[in-house]
């Protein structure tokens, strides 16, 4: 259990380090975007409004940095992110919470798929290597190396506006109010096709190679040709001595890589205008909506490493030397 | 040196060159406006034109230069910062081994895309360079992280423990016997950070956070994009641009791949017949 | 003639997750002669060799390089040189034979010159522009031996030079480092888990068990007249043709664990002849006449 | 009565020729000692057997019989069925010859589940708890993973796996090189004691020709691929016939007796990318004569028990 001591230990460590940077940005980068903001909505901004603001981007000259940093944790910790200047006067914790559930709906689903998927393929190509499998190499190289957001447009192109078999944007019909009904989860579904396969066609092709090349260096260990002199199935050798072997490093691959998958999805927001975390900050860019963007960085980074904790929770159960210590 | 490295090489050479004729072979200055405006692929304009008349084949070629220059120098800053970071804290060990590979797991877990569009949309003018140092400040973990794990191993090896035996000077073990072997895993943390580095560049210009002043394909395609190429149908104008990314992406693969079976012998193909059923040829 | 030229006195090394890798060794190396570590694998004997070659710190005991304690690492590996027992890991797989053996006569300022050193290893000169890989075994072994006389070394330390290797060669090897002792007057001492080979190359040989020396004397006494039963156990397990397969039985048990040793003798799990006294009071030193000594119960009444 | 014969067999390592036309006969209940050192073939003839050798291992030419069929011709399923339940291997490097992510129990079980499918799970974990037993581990070893076991332990639950279905022939390859001259001799006394038990055979492969001469009753001595000695242990220690192999006899120091001078034999092991003409020991041998250097001798018998390889043998050894 040490293990995942340590792990947690890192994360809470990586998680202070984000929002430090979060802080410190608005304060070391040149220029001042966001005094510019606060004169433009001088009339409409209520008191507290325009508090929250200088504390976020430290902007009051007479306190120290320290009690701003202080001040700035007392207000992230009431969930007070400040006012996004595109959505005003919503809050940004308010437009980060209605965005949040669909980044996380499709990113999550994409992100299983595409390494579930990849893994399969990957096993049974390193496996069958030396056969016409091996034509799937190049393919695969050509494919992880299209970014995600070209292959949305391409989709949008063919599938939305040549054969209009599916929607070009957004996450439902505009005219449906969204609620809790069968038909909205229906259409929801039918608008977040495209995206989806978008993303998981994009992202396959890099487990698809990591894990052949995984069991292309198992395959030749003394494990599997005791295996096979045991006589056991090609497929149990190829699956609980090769694969069971090979999927270690690529789950703790996964982990890491999570934080260049998220940003590959975000952009396929982007293009879809999917109503997730992606295309607010989309929107927050062309507005130089800075706490907007802070908020989004922030979230993201909470949810990545959440997700890298379940890998390690993943990893963990697959391998029982972390789990054990040595004799 | 297998057919995958010297088609990837190849690949990369006919980019490399067009990144530096391009701008003198361009049969349009990129940026004029033109009278036949949204053509398709004519005689005229290989690639069509844009809604303002400008012509796409020039925006691409001219826009090659932008993406290898931001790709190679982020390339080498960040193929640097991992040496330097990576090296010592596999040498060192102990607090300052401990010190930065925590620093690198840090950036490699934070995702770097968000992070990047706060620091560049902050910065006034982000022209090439300056968003090459933004990219590289983020792309130097995962070589950091591979280099860290490669020295710890060579560093106990006999030949290090032998040098040191015979009176080497520490920083003289570190560049003559531990750098030497790494030289395969610096070429391809070197090529993958290349690539990672592209594809950033491109999409900070895609979302228009990086400034649109010089050109590169992700500002044709920001273009593309926001003159809803796509409802009007024209896929001229965003489909050259994404398959030459593809196709660099692919040649730059292709050479890591290369580099890794150079690296890892296993990986070669072995030939004929499964594990564990050797083949039986009696003539 | 032989004076003592490197000492040790109480070397004892414990490293951080408690393995108490060596406790207490003491042994003097003497200028012309060969003095053998035998023992298994984890008994210690790789790292009292490190600590000689002051390649890893002592916990505690100190070294005496002729007499007095040794200066400058720069100005001690002058005098002390190792060899390694893995010979395609010993050689920088990056530098010709010649970059490998050109470096320590610029540290040390020799004026030999390459072709010279591997004229004393029995190699010809044109291996100077080949690589490690392009070598077999043995004549990797030779280089690894090259590079330690370029120092002109006073104390050679080889840790298993030749278990690597193939059997064949082994003693082509070994009768090469007896001339260089014999010509350079050279104090070696030689590491190994093979006893027939000390007993063959070395004039005293110390038995090692569980990090501390058991037994101690010169090699044929040692090997032909055992004292500790831990040196009967590793003579009678040792593969001899002349014996018929179906001899006794030798007792089952584990090599130990350095992590938790039990307190008195070490080898009581797995001795015989163990007594109570064994389980709890670590043996003294007993010496049995002309320098041969046990540290064992069995020989109480002669404590040296 | 012979349970193995293997006839003429060569297999090719890419180019490089790893074993050429090899003949060897195992008798049924003998410890037949396959000795050589780096490049003698002895690992390549083994698992060219049952063909395991990996790639680019491929088999030119010869037969392999066992109960009358060869070996080499099985179709890929009826040699699977084969594989462990007639010819089982005790493999060197313990350390990684077992699965590091599965328990001992799965690894055990993995046999049964292969080739017993109607043996209900009880009997097979009582099987396997027996056999622990029978390699001297206590049975509640079986849910430990390979990581907490020591070396000793690794290989005797290897040993206990190959015994699983009592085959008839055990191939050990190296199996004791790893561990400690202690541990290899109890290992070793157990397999033999295990041996005149369930009277299967067993092929001993090894460099350390020591070992051999007192395990067991048969030595043939590989060179470069080829057999250049074969005859009983005992009579080999005693007066071998072929220079290599006296050679290799005489690099052992011995333990007890009188202390004598050894020079063991001179020159580098064999390089199989360019292997010398004629007969490859010529260029290390005392005794090599013009038609050494010539022509490559053949393994013949020399009285009713021994075969050499060597022209020094053979009458017809004036004809160049």
């Amino acid at each position: 259990m040490r293990f995942l001591l340590r792990r947690t230990v890192f994360y809470l460590v990586t998680a202070w380090a984000a929002i430090t940077v979060n802080f410190l940005l608005p304060r070391l980068l040149p220029g001042d975007p966001v005094q510019a903001m606060i004169t433009r909505f001088q009339g409409r901004l209520s008191g507290d409004a325009v508090q929250s603001l200088y504390v976020l981007f430290g902007l009051d000259q007479n306190t120290s940095v320290l009690e701003q940093y202080l001040s700035y944790w007392g207000n992230l910790l009431t969930g007070d992110l400040g006012l996004s200047f595109t959505f005003f006067p919503t809050p940004v914790s308010e437009v980060l919470g209605q965005s949040m559930p669909w980044t996380l709906g499709l990113m999550g689903v994409t992100t299983v798929i595409s390494f579930g998927l990849g893994t399969v393929i990957g096993v049974y190509a390193g496996w069958r290597r030396g056969t016409w499998v091996d034509a799937l190499v190049p393919v695969t190289t050509f494919f992880s190396a299209i970014p995600y957001f070209w292959l949305g447009l391409i989709a949008i192109a063919v599938f939305a506006v040549n054969w209009q078999v599916f929607p070009a944007a957004g996450g439902y019909p505009a005219g449906m109010e969204p609620g809790f009904s069968g038909e909205f989860a229906g259409a929801v579904l039918y608008h977040a096709v495209l995206p989806a396969v978008t993303i998981v066609v994009s992202s396959v092709a890099g487990w698809i190679l990591g894990m052949r090349n995984m069991m292309v260096t198992v395959s030749a260990e003394d494990y599997v040709l005791v295996a096979h002199a045991k006589g056991l199935s090609q497929r149990r050798v190829m699956i609980s001595y090769a694969a069971r072997n090979a999927i270690l490093p690529s789950v703790s691959g996964f982990a890491l890589s999570l934080g260049f998958v998220v940003g590959g999805t975000l952009l396929v927001e982007m293009v879809f205008s999917y109503p997730g975390i992606g295309y607010v900050l989309f929107q927050g860019v062309n507005a130089k909506d800075y706490p907007l963007m802070q908020g989004v960085f922030l979230v993201v980074t909470l949810a990545v490493l959440v997700a890298n904790l379940l890998a390690d929770v993943g990893y963990l159960l697959l391998d029982p030397r972390t789990r054990r210590e040595a004799w | 040196m297998n057919a995958k490295t010297r088609a990837g090489l190849a690949l990369l050479g006919f980019f490399g060159l067009i990144a530096v004729v391009g701008p003198w072979i361009a049969p349009y200055d990129p940026s004029a406006m033109g009278p036949d405006l949204l053509q398709p692929p004519s005689g005229a304009h290989w690639f069509g034109t844009t809604m303002t008349g400008q012509d796409v084949f020039s925006q691409v070629l001219v826009g090659t230069r932008g993406v290898l220059v931001v790709g190679l120098v982020a390339g080498v800053l960040a193929t640097v910062l991992s040496i330097v970071i990576g090296v010592s804290a596999g040498f060192l060990g102990g607090a300052a081994d401990e010190l930065l590979s925590a620093l690198s797991n840090i950036f490699l877990v934070v995702p770097a895309l968000p992070l990047i569009i706060i620091v560049a949309s902050f910065l006034p003018d982000s022209g090439d360079l300056l968003i090459a140092v933004v990219i590289s400040l983020t792309a130097w973990a995962w070589g950091a992280r591979v280099l860290r794990a490669q020295t710890l191993s060579l560093r106990n090896r006999d030949y290090v423990l032998a040098a040191r035996a015979t009176g080497e000077r520490t920083w003289r073990l570190i560049v003559f016997e531990v750098l030497p072997n790494l030289t395969a895993v610096i070429a391809s943390g070197f090529v993958g950070t290349v690539i990672f580095a592209v594809l950033l560049e491109i999409t900070l210009s895609f979302i228009g956070v990086a400034s649109i002043s010089n050109w590169n394909w992700g500002t044709v395609l920001f273009w593309a994009q926001s003159n809803q190429a796509l409802s009007q149908g024209a896929w001229w104008w965003f489909v050259p641009a994404g398959l030459c990314i593809a196709f660099l992406g692919t040649a730059l693969a292709l050479v890591n791949f290369g580099i890794d079976e150079y690296a890892n012998p296993r990986l070669r193909s072995a030939g004929r017949g499964k594990v564990g059923f050797t083949p039986v040829e009696r003539s | 003639m032989n004076e003592v030229v490197l000492e040790a006195r109480g070397l004892t090394k414990h490293y951080r997750r408690g393995a108490r890798a060596v406790e207490d060794v003491s042994l003097v190396l003497r200028r012309g002669r060969v003095t053998a570590l035998v023992g298994e694998s984890g008994s210690g004997k790789s790292t009292v060799a490190k600590l000689l070659a002051r390649l890893v710190p002592a916990t505690s005991g100190e070294i005496l390089l002729r007499g007095e304690k040794p200066g400058r690492f720069r100005e001690y590996c002058r005098s002390v040189q190792m060899i390694f027992q893995d010979p395609f890991a010993s050689l920088n797989p990056v530098h010709r034979i010649r970059y490998t053996l050109t470096r320590p006569l610029k540290i040390h300022r020799r004026s030999e010159t390459p072709e010279q050193l591997l004229e004393a290893v029995q190699l010809p000169a044109d291996f100077l522009d080949r690589y490690p890989h392009e070598l077999s075994g043995g004549q990797r072994q030779r280089v690894a031996i090259a590079r330690a006389l370029a120092a002109q070394p006073s104390v050679l330390l080889a840790d298993e030079p030749v278990s690597m290797l193939d059997v064949s060669i082994r003693l082509g090897v070994l009768n090469l480092l007896r001339d260089l002792k014999e010509r350079l007057h050279l104090a070696v001492l030689y590491i190994t888990h093979d006893i027939a080979s000390a007993r063959y190359f070395a004039d005293e040989t110390f038995v090692m068990y569980g990090g501390q020396v058991v037994e101690g004397g010169d090699s044929e006494t040692v090997t032909q007249h055992p004292a500790h039963p831990y040196t009967q156990l590793l003579i009678a397990s040792a593969p001899d043709p002349d014996r018929p397969a179906t001899s006794t039985p030798t007792p089952l048990g584990e090599p130990p664990s350095l992590g938790s040793p039990p307190d008195g003798c070490r080898f009581s799990p797995r001795c015989p002849q163990a007594t109570p006294r064994c389980w709890t009071d670590a043996p003294p030193r007993c010496s049995l006449g002309d320098g041969h000594w046990a540290a064992c119960w069995l020989y109480e009444e002669v404590v040296a | 009565m012979s349970v193995l014969e293997v006839r003429g067999l060569s297999v090719d390592y890419g180019t490089l020729r790893a074993v050429h036309d090899v003949d060897l006969t195992l008798e049924r209940g003998e410890v037949l000692g396959l000795a050589g050192e780096s490049g003698s073939g002895k690992s390549t003839l083994a698992y060219a057997m049952t063909r395991l050798l990996p790639p680019p291992g491929v088999i030119r030419s010869g037969t392999v019989r066992y109960k009358g069929f060869d070996l080499l011709s099985l179709a890929p399923e009826q040699l699977r069925t084969l594989r462990w339940n007639d010819i089982a291997i005790v493999f060197q490097g313990a350390m990684n010859a077992l699965n590091p992510v599965a328990s001992v129990a799965t690894q055990l079980l993995d046999v049964f589940r292969a080739h017993r499918p109607s043996m209900p799970r009880a009997a097979r974990l009582a099987r396997c708890r027996e056999l622990l037993h029978l390699v001297g581990i206590s049975p509640d070893r079986l849910d430990s993973y390979p990581h907490q076991l020591s070396g000793g332990m690794r290989q005797r639950v290897m040993i206990a796996m190959a015994l699983a279905l009592e085959p008839e022939i055990v191939i050990m390859d190296e199996p004791t090189t790893a561990l400690d001259v202690v541990m290899q001799r109890q290992i070793l006394e157990q397999m033999m004691e295990l041996r005149a038990a369930l009277g299967f055979s067993v092929v001993f492969i090894t460099h350390d020709i020591s070992l051999l001469v007192e395990f067991s009753d048969r030595i043939a001595i590989m060179y470069s691929g080829r057999v250049v000695e074969e005859a009983p242990a005992q009579s080999l220690y005693r007066a071998a016939r072929h220079p290599y192999a006296t050679g290799l006899l005489g690099s052992f120091p011995a333990l007890r007796g009188p202390r004598r001078p050894l020079r063991g034999i001179p020159g580098s092991p064999p390089d199989l990318r360019h292997v010398p003409s004629g007969c490859p020991f010529h260029p290390r041998c005392a005794s090599a004569m013009d038609v050494c250097t010539a022509r490559t001798p053949v393994l013949a018998p020399v009285d009713q028990h021994r075969s050499v390889a060597c022209w020094l043998e053979h009458e017809n050894r004036g004809a160049t």
